[in-house]
């Protein structure tokens, strides 16, 4: 059993199984808590339920004109990392050929030579967020472990990516296992820490929407 | 064959006209031999075909048959010569491009000049008629030169 | 039953002189978990600690002090919910991962919780995350409350003699039955006082009663000119409800049903809430869950109820030759949807309204609300806030800025005062009232 | 017949290759064994004056595979006949003797040539059961592995199964099979992977050692570098295509008609070390990639478990929907059990006042005033 066919093997396995079960049961302890009902009567020139949700999951990707000046950089950062991954995962074609392979879904994939410029500015994203969360007062007061951690257990996947399209150290097959390995490490701690507001993040915001558009107040 | 022209030929050929003019420099010099081995080098075969068209044509052109065909070409420049080595199947084996007076291969080697010298005996007319060979009496064919026995 | 629950019974709150024990440490966060749903839990789930909310709250963005980030204000009462009533509670408590509240902790946070926070809700306009920092917070003060760790100076004080006498000035029924009339009889306005049935029954911000007399004026002046049937009803008057905002669950709940008893009794069709934030807030979207069911009348804010009767011709007024810049109450704008009816009125008032910066949806908070104003240490932080409103005023050059919350108006006063700021500050409310056309 | 005392050169000059021929040969090898050319001359006099090397093949659990590609009957060339030169003094499937006669033969190369034959071996070595799963005349392949190691001056193990198991070890590997290293230690081995390994491969082995005296510079596989130094994806001559993103997605969609990159057919290329896509096979003729198959990683050890051969790396043996359901339900199950005991831990306490039972008021339309 060589590092690669153990990362591919019973490494991802184990880690795709410890994921979906660490989501079903954050999802479960949240929406299982008592709700109350709300009897007010909803304004009337409002949008739906489903209106008001779509309309703040999709306007609190950018933030209202005026709160930018004093958010430039945390906008232009998260902006850059996250639009950055999007990219490196839905362009990348080993990507889509994971997704295919779950999924059965495929499309064209992106020349690896924009892949790994992206993957560069992520990178450099990552770092300049990191280095805002160290020195920034008021996300040092904010911050914790799991920050951290979460930070680094993305950061690993992509810097080992990065080398992985390089080929260098240690060629294909250890690079390759390496990050595989990164990722189920992620997989892993992503049920349980800062990573699962990929998901809450839909959720959360789709909630306020609901609850907003109901009194036709700003989302 | 992918097409690789869009590499930047000159510089590589450049560079091994720099190492070429490099060996010749030691062989005024110090008279010792260099050997370029083209085919260990990752060089895209456009860049292998601009440097030998460069390099040019000499005077020289030698075309031996062992353990399958080879070419041994002095180019434009005295002293440089581009060796094309195949195998019995036709396959090249190895191209080199040899910076000296006259490349080693072309020399006849001591131990079968000693061979020969043994078998030269046997073609004179008295050891034939002894051997009651007609083939020379006919004197129609001249020997082929390899022919051993 | 988790270990150390402590069967909650709502009672005076206790007092706080000699500061919380490990009981009322309990009780603190029993009171914060005891009404988490799936919503509040996602908000306390999502947070990914991206400092933004900082950037938008007035008091962060004013002091630059770390601390006075909203998500953080919250901060103990999130890790009770994680260690409590989160999914994975059982593996906070095994690991020890989220500490235990503690008493000290409880007490440096009573600033960061209640005077540093007026629930403006304009964090929870920029959390990518869609959290609802305010509600949260108004959650925590309800943990603060039953630990007694309401600011005593004079939020908690108020607060008690509200619960206790349904008024936050401890007017009696009767005394206040004359002190309607009274004003009747100053402004010449027909005054309709407990009368058994009714089309409309208005409330009153206390701030009207003690400062802004004539806005009570106001509103009967203009609810005669409609023609309505309407009355007061000093069985359920008091709209501003300072058990809300200083966390009292059991007294928020009295003052509300007792609004809505008064309204049912009578057969009101219209519940009207008079210039204020937090009462709006409380009896549009809050009253009828406390109440069980959907409520038998509509609840209207003054300015909805004016501009209602403005577009259907119940109300007619005279043109102003005015300009001026109107602050919009964060309860009434952000958090109620009600931003439209005040730029309605003004139209229709024919006043040239020039809008300061960040008008509407996104306005920055007098720095008054949510009990803030009644906290008097809370006064240099308040002066912070109202720096920002003060620039933006000046920004629009106008002579006056008018507003439909008493609260606001009073802090809007107080802050001028302090920096002698010519400005004046009026009442949307009673400039129509002053201008009806019969 | 061979001569005991005669030397490489001379034999070569018998069979009529000159000392050219043999210079030439040297040339080639010193270039396909990437070391500097100018070690052409040495190499051509030391295999001049090379004396008999004495090698024992051994065939254990093996399909003759090996065998018949390093020793195939294409036209005489040189390093066939270094085959010969080096006198292959034992090899069941060639030589005339067996049985009892063979193992008479054995005992005398070994006897004779002790502490200097090369041993060379095809096909894993089954241990399960004391090795009773592979006999030779009713001798384990495990004893007489020991023992004819025991006065080899070097093993070389030809094949994947000889190097590391190779299929006989695939899952569930019934016979216990292993490959040579994980039996001798004292020895020096050289693995020569490959299902079967590239012909060329052996015999520049063969040439360095016979040249040199002694095994080629080996990885940390034991394989040696100037072969198993890179990847077929490093030499794949489709890499640009790898590079530009361009994927055949089926074997005959018009991507692979245009010869681009399989890796997403399974192509194990980038991880599997061998010197198919330089030397390539059948004299240079072709090799799998360059006939439309991705490369199946066969010199690699246990290619056979690494997943499918058209499964592609990046993708993975994924879960089964089933246990994937199953894990589902424990966290669902889990989150439930966490909001219950929040649910009980805070009863309803503040349960509203029951609403008096409201004489429904005839609707007014929410936009309607009274």
């Amino acid at each position: 059993m060589t590092l690669l066919a153990f990362a591919r093997g019973p490494a991802l396995q184990a880690a795709v199984l410890i994921m979906i079960a660490g989501i079903c049961w954050r999802l479960a302890g949240i929406f299982l808590l008592r709700r109350r009902k709300r009897f007010a009567l909803p304004r009337a020139s409002v949008t739906g339920r489903i209106g008001g949700a779509f309309t703040t999951i999709l306007t609190r990707f950018v933030p209202r004109r005026t709160f930018w000046p004093r958010i430039a950089v945390s906008v232009m950062l998260s902006g850059v990392f996250h639009i950055g991954l999007l990219i490196i995962l839905l362009g990348g074609a080993p990507h889509i050929q994971v997704i295919h392979q779950v999924t059965g879904l495929t499309w064209p994939n992106l020349p690896k030579g924009l892949i790994v410029i992206v993957s560069g500015l992520t990178l450099a994203s990552m770092i300049g967020l990191l280095i805002r969360r160290v020195l920034n007062p008021v996300l040092r007061l904010l911050s914790t472990v799991d920050d951290y951690l979460s930070w680094l257990l993305v950061f690993l996947p992509v810097l080992s990516g990065v080398l992985l399209s390089g080929e260098t150290i240690g060629g294909y097959g250890t690079l390759l296992a390496l990050h595989i390995l990164s990722v189920e490490l992620l997989m892993i701690w992503l049920p349980f820490g800062k990573l699962m507001h990929m998901l809450l993040v839909f959720a959360g915001r789709g909630a306020m929407g609901i609850d907003f558009a109901r009194k036709g107040a700003a989302t | 064959m992918t097409d690789f022209s869009f590499l930047a030929d000159d510089a590589l050929v450049d560079a091994l006209i720099m190492e070429i003019a490099g060996l010749l420099r030691r062989l005024i010099e110090h008279g010792e031999a260099g050997i370029i081995d083209v085919l260990g080098l990752p060089l895209p075969p456009s860049c292998v075909a601009s440097l030998e068209q460069r390099l040019g044509h000499g005077e020289v052109t030698v075309r031996l048959d062992a353990a399958g065909a080879s070419e041994i070409r002095e180019t434009g420049i005295p002293g440089v010569w581009w060796t094309r080595h195949s195998n019995e199947q036709g396959r090249l084996v190895a191209m080199l491009i040899e910076v000296t007076f006259v490349p080693e291969i072309l020399k006849a080697n001591i131990a079968d000049v000693v061979r020969g010298a043994e078998r030269l005996p046997a073609l004179t007319n008295v050891a034939l008629r002894a051997r009651g060979a007609d083939v020379a009496l006919r004197a129609r064919g001249a020997g082929r030169p390899h022919d051993a026995s | 039953m988790s270990p150390d629950a402590v069967p909650p019974q709502p009672k005076a709150p206790p007092s706080p002189a000699n500061g919380p024990d490990a009981v009322q440490v309990t009780k603190a966060w029993h009171a914060f978990i005891s009404d988490i749903g799936p919503t509040a839990a996602l908000a306390l789930e999502s947070c990914v600690h991206c400092g933004r909310c900082a950037e938008a709250c007035q008091y962060y963005v004013q002091t630059g002090d770390p601390r006075y980030t909203p998500i953080h204000k919250i901060e103990p009462f999130k890790q009770a919910y994680e260690r409590r009533s989160g999914p994975f509670a059982f593996a906070y408590r095994l690991l020890g991962m989220a500490p235990k509240v503690t008493a000290e902790e409880l007490e440096t946070w009573q600033e960061l919780i209640y005077d540093s926070c007026n629930m403006c809700g304009r964090c929870s306009l920029i959390c990518p995350m869609g959290i609802d920092i305010a509600s949260l917070v108004e959650q925590a003060r309800h943990g603060m409350f039953d630990a007694g760790l309401v600011p005593p100076d004079y939020l908690g004080a108020i607060a008690e003699k509200e619960h206790a006498s349904g008024s936050p000035f401890g007017l009696t029924i009767p005394q206040f039955h004359d002190l309607l009339h009274d004003i009747g009889r100053k402004h010449g306005v027909v005054m309709h006082v407990d009368e058994a049935k009714a089309d409309i029954v208005p409330t009153l911000s206390s701030i009207d009663v003690k400062t802004y007399p004539a806005s009570i004026a106001a509103t009967a002046k203009l609810l005669n000119h409609m023609g309505a049937s309407w009355t007061f009803r000093t069985d359920g008057f008091d709209a501003d409800n300072v058990s809300l905002t200083a966390g009292d669950r059991a007294g928020q709940r009295k003052i509300t049903l007792a609004i809505v008893q008064a309204a049912i009794s009578c057969g009101a069709k219209i519940v009207l809430m008079p210039e204020c934030g937090h009462s709006f807030t409380e009896m549009r979207w809050e009253a009828a869950n406390s109440f069980g069911g959907e409520l038998p009348f509509r609840v209207l804010q003054i300015t909805e109820l004016i501009a209602e009767g403005l577009t259907d011709g119940r109300i007619r007024v005279n043109k102003v030759t005015e300009a001026a810049t109107y602050h919009d109450a964060c309860q009434l704008s952000r958090r109620g949807g009600a931003t439209a009816a005040p730029r309605v009125i003004m139209a229709a008032l024919g006043l040239d309204l020039h809008e300061m910066e960040d008008a509407g949806d996104t306005n920055w908070c007098c720095g008054g609300g949510g009990g803030v104003a009644l906290i008097n240490r809370a006064q240099p932080l308040r002066d912070k806030a109202f720096q920002i409103k003060q620039r933006q005023v000046d920004a629009t050059g106008m002579a006056t800025v008018y507003t439909s919350c008493s609260g606001c108006r009073q802090t809007l006063e107080h802050g001028g005062k302090a920096a002698n700021w010519n400005k004046t500050v009026a009442s949307l409310l009673e400039r129509v009232a002053n201008n009806l056309k019969d | 017949m061979m001569h005991h005392k005669e030397t490489l050169g001379t034999m070569l000059a018998r069979c009529g290759f000159g000392r050219r021929g043999l210079l030439k040969f040297a040339i080639a090898m010193t270039s396909s064994l990437a070391l500097p050319p100018s070690v052409a001359p040495v190499m051509a006099a030391n295999l001049a004056k090379a004396k008999r090397r004495s090698v024992i093949w051994l065939s254990f659990q093996e399909c003759t595979g090996c065998l018949e590609t390093l020793l195939r009957s294409s036209s005489p060339t040189i390093d066939q006949l270094i085959f010969d030169f080096i006198s292959l003094d034992y090899q069941e499937s060639l030589m005339a003797a067996a049985g009892s006669a063979a193992e008479q033969t054995l005992r005398e190369a070994m006897a004779a040539n002790k502490g200097e034959y090369l041993l060379a071996i095809d096909g894993s070595i089954p241990v399960k059961d004391g090795g009773v799963y592979s006999l030779t005349g009713g001798r384990s392949n495990l004893s007489m592995l020991e023992e004819v190691a025991a006065d080899a001056k070097a093993v070389l193990a030809i094949g994947t199964c000889a190097a590391y198991g190779g299929i006989p070890k695939a899952y569930p590997n019934p016979t216990g099979a292993v490959g040579v290293e994980d039996l001798v230690s004292n020895k020096p081995i050289v693995n020569i992977p490959g299902c079967p390994p590239v012909p060329e491969v052996l015999s520049g082995v063969l040439v360095h050692f016979i040249s040199f005296g002694r095994l080629p510079e080996l990885d940390d596989r034991k394989r040696p570098l100037a072969y198993f130094g890179t990847t077929i994806h490093d030499q794949c001559y489709r890499r640009p295509f790898y590079d530009q993103g361009k994927f055949a997605k089926s074997f005959d969609d018009d991507g692979a008609r245009q010869g681009w990159c399989l890796f997403e057919l399974g192509c194990k290329g980038p991880v599997t070390h061998n010197a198919c896509a330089s030397l390539k096979w059948n004299g240079g003729t072709s090799f799998p990639i360059e006939a439309g198959h991705g490369c199946i990683g066969c010199s690699e050890p246990d290619f056979w478990d690494a997943g499918g051969f058209y499964t592609s790396l990046a993708g993975g043996s994924a879960t089964g929907w089933k246990s994937a359901g199953i894990a589902a339900a424990v966290g669902l199950a889990g989150g439930a059990a966490a909001a219950l005991s929040t649910r009980i831990a805070t009863p309803l306490e503040d349960a509203p006042a029951s609403p008096p039972e409201k004489t429904p008021p005839e609707k007014t339309p929410p936009d309607k005033l009274p």
